[in-house]
């Protein structure tokens, strides 16, 4: 389970995210729906560890603090992030990209499985786990992105618009997986433009505006919410 | 005035440091030492103590030249002693000239030493030219070979410097002029690493005589692997290094018979003082030969300032070129702007590296024919 | 004559390779381009050179000593020295700016350091310098004994690098230290242990070539600008490119001094190194671009 | 005459085959959907076409002359812009910077005050104007892409060609990033669009080519393209027909 | 355009006529100080010309400065003095032009360590040609040309120097290598032919550095391969340049005076101890000054005006 509260960042005088507070719970997929520089990405970089917050925030994991936890150590308790721009090792090869996203000791035990279970998600990785990944093309970059991330066991996995690049058919594949990984217990926190596919598998989600929360709720409450067919399902003009 | 200042910028970083702190800035300490434990220099009535102005000249012609107007203007020295090297003596050579200081250059060979001196009257090329040297071995040979010790042919190389390229063209003109063969004659870049190609090719061609115008690293490195490849020619000659006292505590016995530039009177008690001293003041012993040399220098500048009587540099430069002075390379005279009579070829002896050549000169010794084979080995130090 | 060039080439090459291998695991791994590398050299060239002549250590016992403790040594200076500058660095260009300028400053304190201790002259000892017969040539020990280790250390840091998971890990903080913490990678960690690593090898490198070398306060540079040749011809941060392009650029330099002109060695060794650039703009086994 | 017609282009990396003789042409004015399943080779022609990448055969004609293996520079004068599926900005230059950087050096060289000038009104265009002096760094990623997109138009292209360009933006953002598309149509730019946002393509392509493995499988209007069986089996999934 | 260009000519004509009174005032070592700083204003200059924009760092400085003092070496006492600076500037143009299109595919540290072995390669063949077909390795360069002269010509090639790069960073070829600097593709996608910008500044910046070597030459009687391409004066250039910042026109300077001081002082005050000392005083001068000198004007500058907007400056 992963809590936050009162968490806020600053770029320099730019305030990101001010007094954010949010949940989610195992086995959960939770929605975070934004406008273009809302500070979506902020959040889940801050909650990963990679931007710093300004101290006061409240970050638990499973009832631990990890507010002052270095990314790395994040990882190991189980906390993985699919980046927005993938973050790949592009002179490494995917195979090496995968196997190191089990370098955390929590998901060595468990590697070849998981591989398993990644390379049947995305049989093309499977295809190519000799090439240098920054050849592959910008989806099949997106796939070794959101391998790696799982290769890692999270119990908490962040996403940033993880179908970014990626064909309808292979988005369909991979939101259908996602709630199989939910399945297993993994509280999935989901940054996503397609909204109406992501809160079709989603339990709740949040509303973000100029970095504050701007409304939660439950997924179907939220599609059906006017504010937000308008401004993220496209409804007022389908 | 109650003290004289003499100021000198020497190599103390940057590739010359090795020579320069082997051959010259011990003997600068020795002899400064020397000077104001006798209670200074004799100027006249008086005796002024010894002052140092000492920079560092990076090894840089450029630095050299700045260093040393600054010593002139800024510091106002009195007397400059002279860099180490050739090149770093022609550096700044036409500013010692242009502000009236002699240059009594102890480290430098050059066949246009004649030249020099005549366009800067004042300068003073105390090591001679690289003919000197290879005239002096070239005729050692061809006595040996007179007497019927070794054949024509002779492998030769030399490092792609300065030095090596004029030490190996005087010695080419003179094997010409003699009839030698040079069966191998090859030059090799500064910062070799391994000669070991060399040294194999030379011993192939089995010469009685082998000759490498080398520096100290590469004479270490040339003769540590003739000794691994069991490569024993008659006559074994390597350059700069061969006459340092390290060269000895590398090779311990094996050094016996290897010849060189330079070597010293081992029977002169004023050399066996001065070796002595050198490695009482300094801590170690002196290279047998540019540190006799560039001590003999000090000697002529102390000498030839006494005898003026006064710090004016034009008196002095007067005496220098006049005057006979008692240094520890005998009674010479600075006439020909060159150390007259200067032993130029050498050998190690029963762990000393005397003089052979000019056999003329005091206390030459007679050449050890063959060289000695290597022992295999032998003890490390 | 060919095997004589051959074994001559090889045992040459080695010693490149070893005299390289640290720094492609300082500047290929760490991204700390480290002008001081060649002083540390030295420095344990001297520490093996005091032992010897002082306490009668050998220098393979030397070894075991001036390793770790370099080792060490190395860990502090990325810990005190580099962190600061990798912590406050955003690029990685900006990085190997401030690397260039820290490690110049390092360079003149390490340099000036060993000339009080030792000024300029030149020191040489001899250890191991017996001839040893391999097929009709003959070779000196020592320098056979620093190719066996350039091709254990240099196989085996491969084998590590490419194969372990500790290994992979390090590369990756090569080629992207933000991503790296995504997978659980402590950077600062894996960066001082690669950087300590390599300053290990250039002791160890240090050591082994002061049995044939003759070294002065004053030689780093040479080694340094050595190593940097020899690391790129490999291709950054590859140890068996380093391998290769040593043994490549050692066969080169034999085989001209052999056949051609011992005055054209170390030209040729320029000229291969820039054509091997010319036709593989980023080194034999390298692939990093921009 | 703003025509672009490939014929049997070809491109291989090591054992794959990226393009297999692929031909299709684009009329001026028109906007032509590329699509494709991911790693079928819709970037590497964007490559092909752009200079970035030379083809290992085939022809690429622009306005009849043949621009395929020249330059990159060399075909941006001939009249091609195009953007980067990820984003490429001048991470260290402001956003005005950027656009000049367009603006400078395309085949009727702009410069001084009046780039600046025009600069500005590029990125009014694309929905910049606030950020004309923010370092390009520090943009968020939709607005690097609209500054990509300012860039190329800076270049006064007769081809665009668009990778993924709309990829992420919300519904709402998508109707304008559409409408901006439209609008250079109907200035005569002809675009090559990639893009696996299917609202899109619906609503802005006259055409579609769609490729699998390099090959191209369908052709024609995107209604008749994307009820294609074929295309639904490679490339849409059953789920979004 | 040219309402900018007004400030810093007038100022800098005047700060010329200052600088062109030194010799007038100056001990010999004062001048030869003033040379020296002069000689490595006009190579940092012209190294930040090309390699501050593209970052394409080069350590062919020497191998430019070298072929100038080389020139003059081999024609000094041939030709008219003018005769033999553009010759030399020829030389260094021709190689630059080389060395430029040789390097095209090169990036990074690969282009780094390829200008330096280039230098050095460059040293080994001039060597090599010496030994074998000269016979003797230095030459003597006895020209009848005065310290003054030589200060005269650097600082009349300074002023030249600093003209061009001054029109160079407000003109488009400036600013496409700028965009060269920050990305490669981008650049060529905006229709910049990136081999003939790059080519052109590397061999203007190289035809600087050729002259100041052959100015230079007349300093030093004797001169040989090493002494003229010693590799220590592009590491130094660098270092220099780096230290100052490259992004604006005067960073070069503000590495040069102050290191080059710095330098002479610790030499001059501290012989034994030089290097020890000078590099703590580095090492603290790189922790302390994260942008270089110019980072720290800049930051010093905004300090001064703490109500200024906080508009990221336009450069
Ligand atoms: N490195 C940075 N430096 C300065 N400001 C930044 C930086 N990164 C982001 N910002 C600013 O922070 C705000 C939030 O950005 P963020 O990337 O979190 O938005 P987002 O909701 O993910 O937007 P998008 O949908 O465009 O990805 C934006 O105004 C952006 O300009
Ligand atoms: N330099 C390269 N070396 C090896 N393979 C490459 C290289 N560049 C591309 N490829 C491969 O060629 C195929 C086509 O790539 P391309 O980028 O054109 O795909 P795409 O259609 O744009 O896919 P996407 O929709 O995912 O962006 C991919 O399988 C990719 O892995
Ligand atoms: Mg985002
Ligand atoms: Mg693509």
């Amino acid at each position: 389970m992963l809590e936050v509260a009162n968490l806020s960042v600053a770029y320099g005088k730019h305030t990101a995210l001010r007094q954010v507070a949010l949940s989610v719970k195992p086995g959960e997929i939770v929605v975070m729906l934004g406008a273009n520089g809302a500070g979506k990405s902020t959040l889940l970089k801050a909650v990963a560890g990679l931007v710093p917050h300004d101290g006061q925030a409240v970050v638990r994991l499973s009832g631990q603090d990890i507010a002052a936890t270095p990314a790395h150590r994040i990882v190991e308790l189980g906390i993985a992030l699919v980046p927005e721009g993938r973050g790949i090792f592009g002179e490494l090869t995917v195979r090496e990209n995968l196997r190191l996203g089990a370098y955390a000791r929590r998901a060595r035990e468990s590697e070849a499985a998981t591989l398993e279970r990644v390379l049947t998600l995305f049989p093309r990785l499977g295809e190519r786990l000799g090439q240098t990944a920054r050849t592959m093309s910008g989806g099949e970059q997106q796939m070794v992105a959101i391998g790696r991330a799982l290769m890692s066991r999270p119990e908490i996995l962040l996403l940033d618009e993880p179908s970014l690049g990626l064909s309808p058919l292979m988005s369909a594949e991979l939101f259908k997986s996602l709630a199989a990984i939910r399945q297993d217990g993994v509280g999935i926190l989901l940054v996503e433009q397609n909204a109406r596919l992501s809160l079709a598998i989603a339990q709740r989600g949040y509303l973000i505006e100029n970095g504050a929360i701007a409304g939660e709720g439950e997924a179907g409450a939220l599609m059906n919410d006017p504010a937000v067919q308008k401004a993220y399902l496209g409804m007022a003009t389908a | 005035q109650d003290a004289v200042t003499i100021g000198y910028a020497i190599s103390k970083t940057g590739v010359n440091a090795g020579g320069a702190g082997i051959t010259t800035i011990p003997n600068y300490k020795l002899w400064v030492h020397e000077v104001n434990q006798a209670g200074g220099l004799k100027v006249g009535a008086k005796r002024l103590p010894i002052k140092v102005v000492e920079y560092d000249d990076r090894s840089s012609s450029e630095d050299a030249v700045r260093a040393v107007e600054r010593l002139i203007t800024q510091d106002k020295v009195d007397f400059l002693l002279p860099p180490w090297s050739t090149a770093m003596n022609l550096a700044v050579a036409p500013t010692f000239h242009r502000y009236g200081y002699p240059l009594l250059a102890g480290s430098a060979v050059t066949e246009r030493a004649p030249e020099f001196a005549k366009r800067w009257p004042n300068s003073y090329w105390l090591l001679g030219t690289g003919s000197q040297y290879a005239e002096a071995l070239v005729d050692q040979l061809a006595s040996l070979r007179k007497a019927g010790k070794i054949g024509d042919s002779i492998a030769m190389v030399s490092i792609a410097d300065g030095f090596g390229i004029e030490l190996a063209t005087a010695a080419r003109a003179a094997f010409q002029k003699t009839g030698f063969k040079l069966a191998y004659a090859k030059t090799y870049p500064v910062g070799t690493q391994d000669l070991a190609p060399i040294v194999n090719e030379a011993k192939k061609l089995n010469p009685d005589v082998f000759i490498a115008f080398s520096y100290p690293p590469d004479t270490m490195a040339i003769t540590d692997q003739a000794r691994v490849l069991g490569f024993n020619p008659k006559v074994f000659y390597t350059g700069v290094g061969t006459a340092f006292p390290l060269y000895k505590n590398r090779f311990g016995a094996n050094v016996e018979g290897v010849a060189s530039l330079g070597g010293i009177d081992a029977n002169s008690p004023a050399v066996k003082a001065y070796i002595q001293r050198h490695k009482e003041v300094t801590g170690a012993e002196p290279d047998r030969w540019a540190s006799l040399v560039t001590y003999a220098g000090l000697q002529v500048l102390q000498q030839a300032i006494e005898k003026a009587g006064t710090l004016d540099r034009k008196a002095v430069s007067a005496k220098i070129a006049s005057e006979e002075f008692d240094t520890i390379l005998g009674r010479i005279n600075l006439k020909n702007h060159m150390v007259p009579n200067m032993l130029t070829l050498g050998q190690w002896q029963n762990g000393e590296f005397v003089g052979i050549e000019p056999a003329s000169h005091a206390g030459a010794a007679k050449l050890v024919f063959p060289k000695s084979a290597w022992q295999a080995g032998a003890a490390a130090r | 004559m060919f095997i004589d060039a051959l074994f001559s080439g090889i045992t040459l090459g080695g010693m490149y390779a070893l005299v390289a291998m640290g720094l492609t695991l300082q500047y290929g791994v760490s991204r700390i381009m480290n002008l001081a590398y060649g002083e540390f050299l030295v420095a344990a060239a001297f520490c093996a050179y005091l032992l010897m002549t002082g306490l009668q250590v050998t220098p393979l016992w030397g070894l075991l000593l001036i390793v770790p403790v370099a080792f060490a040594l190395n860990w502090l200076v990325y810990r005190f020295l580099l962190t600061p500058l990798v912590k406050r660095t955003r690029t990685r260009a900006a990085l190997e700016v401030d690397s260039i300028l820290a490690t110049f400053g390092l360079l003149f304190i390490v340099q000036g350091v060993m000339q009080v201790s030792f000024g300029g002259n030149y020191y040489s000892y001899s250890y191991l310098n017996e001839p040893v017969r391999i097929l009709d040539s003959v070779l000196a020990l020592n320098r056979l004994l620093a190719l066996g280790f350039a091709a254990v250390l240099g196989i085996g840091f491969y084998l590590a690098l490419t194969r372990t998971r500790l290994g992979t890990a390090i590369r990756a903080v090569a080629v992207d230290p933000v991503a790296a913490r995504l997978v659980a990678i402590d950077v600062r960690w894996a960066s001082a242990l690669a950087f300590a690593a390599g300053g290990a090898l250039a002791a160890g490198g240090g050591v082994l070539v002061s049995m044939f070398l003759t070294f002065n306060a004053n030689m780093g540079v040479i080694f340094t600008m050595k190593a940097l040749i020899v690391i790129i011809m490999g291709g950054v941060g590859n140890v068996l490119g380093a391998l290769v392009a040593g043994l490549l650029l050692g066969l080169a330099e034999s085989f001209i001094a052999t056949y051609v002109d011992p005055g054209l060695t170390i030209a040729v060794t320029y000229g291969v190194f820039l054509l091997v650039l010319l036709v593989r703009p980023t080194g034999l086994f390298g692939r990093a671009a921009r | 005459m703003n025509s672009l017609r490939i014929s049997q282009l070809r491109k291989t990396f090591g054992g794959l085959t990226a393009v297999n003789d692929l031909s299709f042409s684009v009329e001026a004015g028109e906007i032509v959907g590329l699509l494709g399943p991911n790693g079928s080779g819709k970037t590497t022609v964007m490559n092909l076409i752009s200079g970035a990448l030379a083809p290992d055969a085939g022809d690429i004609e622009l306005a009849g002359r043949p621009i395929a293996g020249q330059a990159p520079h060399k075909v941006a004068h001939a009249g091609v812009a195009r953007t980067f599926q990820l984003v490429r900005v001048l991470a260290d230059m402001d956003a005005t910077e950027n656009v000049v950087a367009g603006l400078a050096f395309s085949r009727e060289p702009t410069w001084g005050a009046q780039a600046t000038a025009r600069a500005g009104e590029l990125l009014a265009r694309v929905g910049l104007a606030r950020h004309a002096r923010t370092l390009a760094g520090e943009l968020t990623y939709i607005d690097q892409k609209r500054l990509e997109l300012a860039r190329a138009l800076a270049l006064s292209p007769r081809l665009l060609l668009l990778d993924e360009w709309l990829a992420g933006l919300n519904p709402s953002e998508l109707l304008e990033g559409i409408a901006l598309v439209r609008s250079l149509k109907d200035e005569g730019v002809s675009i090559i669009l990639v893009e696996h946002v299917m609202d899109a393509v619906h609503s802005l392509c006259d055409r579609c080519v769609v490729m699998n493995a390099g090959a191209k499988i369908a052709e024609g209007t995107p209604a008749a393209v994307l009820s294609d069986p074929e295309v639904i089996r490679a490339y849409l999934g059953d789920a979004s027909a | 355009m040219n309402a900018p260009l007004r400030i810093p000519l007038i100022a800098g004509a005047a700060v010329l006529a200052v600088l062109a009174g030194v010799p007038l005032v100056a001990d010999g070592y004062g001048l030869s100080l003033a040379i020296n700083i002069l000689n490595y204003a006009v190579l940092a200059t012209a190294w930040a010309m090309f390699s501050g924009p593209t970052r394409y760092v080069s350590l062919a400085t020497v191998a430019f400065f070298g072929i100038g003092a080389y020139t003059v070496a081999v024609l000094g006492e041939a030709l008219p003095w003018p005769a033999v600076l553009a010759a030399a500037a020829l030389v260094g143009l021709v190689v630059a032009i080389v060395v430029g299109l040789s390097t095209l595919r090169l990036a990074g540290v690969y282009f780094v360590i390829f200008t330096f072995g280039l230098t050095e390669l460059i040293r080994q063949l001039v060597t090599w040609y010496e030994v074998n077909v000269s016979n003797s390795i230095g030459r003597y360069v006895f020209l009848d040309i005065s310290q003054e002269q030589i200060y005269w010509q650097l600082l009349a090639l300074g002023a030249v120097l600093f003209l061009a790069t001054l029109l160079l960073g407000r003109s488009r070829l400036g600013f496409a290598l700028r965009i060269i600097g920050a990305d490669e593709t981008v650049a060529r996608h905006c229709g910049i032919d990136t081999t003939r910008a790059k080519v052109l500044l590397f061999a203007l910046s190289a035809v600087f550095m050729t002259l100041s070597g052959a100015i230079m030459a007349p300093r030093w009687t004797y001169i040989d391969p090493a002494i003229a391409f010693n590799p220590v004066m592009s590491f130094q250039v660098l270092i220099m340049a780096l230290l100052g910042g490259v992004q604006r026109l005067y960073g070069p300077l503000l590495g040069v005076i102050p290191l080059a001081l710095l330098f002479e002082y610790l030499g001059a005050n501290f012989p034994n101890h030089y290097s020890i000392l000078l590099g703590a005083v580095f090492m603290i001068i790189v922790y302390l000054l994260p942008n270089g000198v110019v980072g720290l004007a800049r930051r010093l500058r905004k300090a001064d005006r703490p109500t200024a907007p906080a508009a990221r400056e336009a450069s």
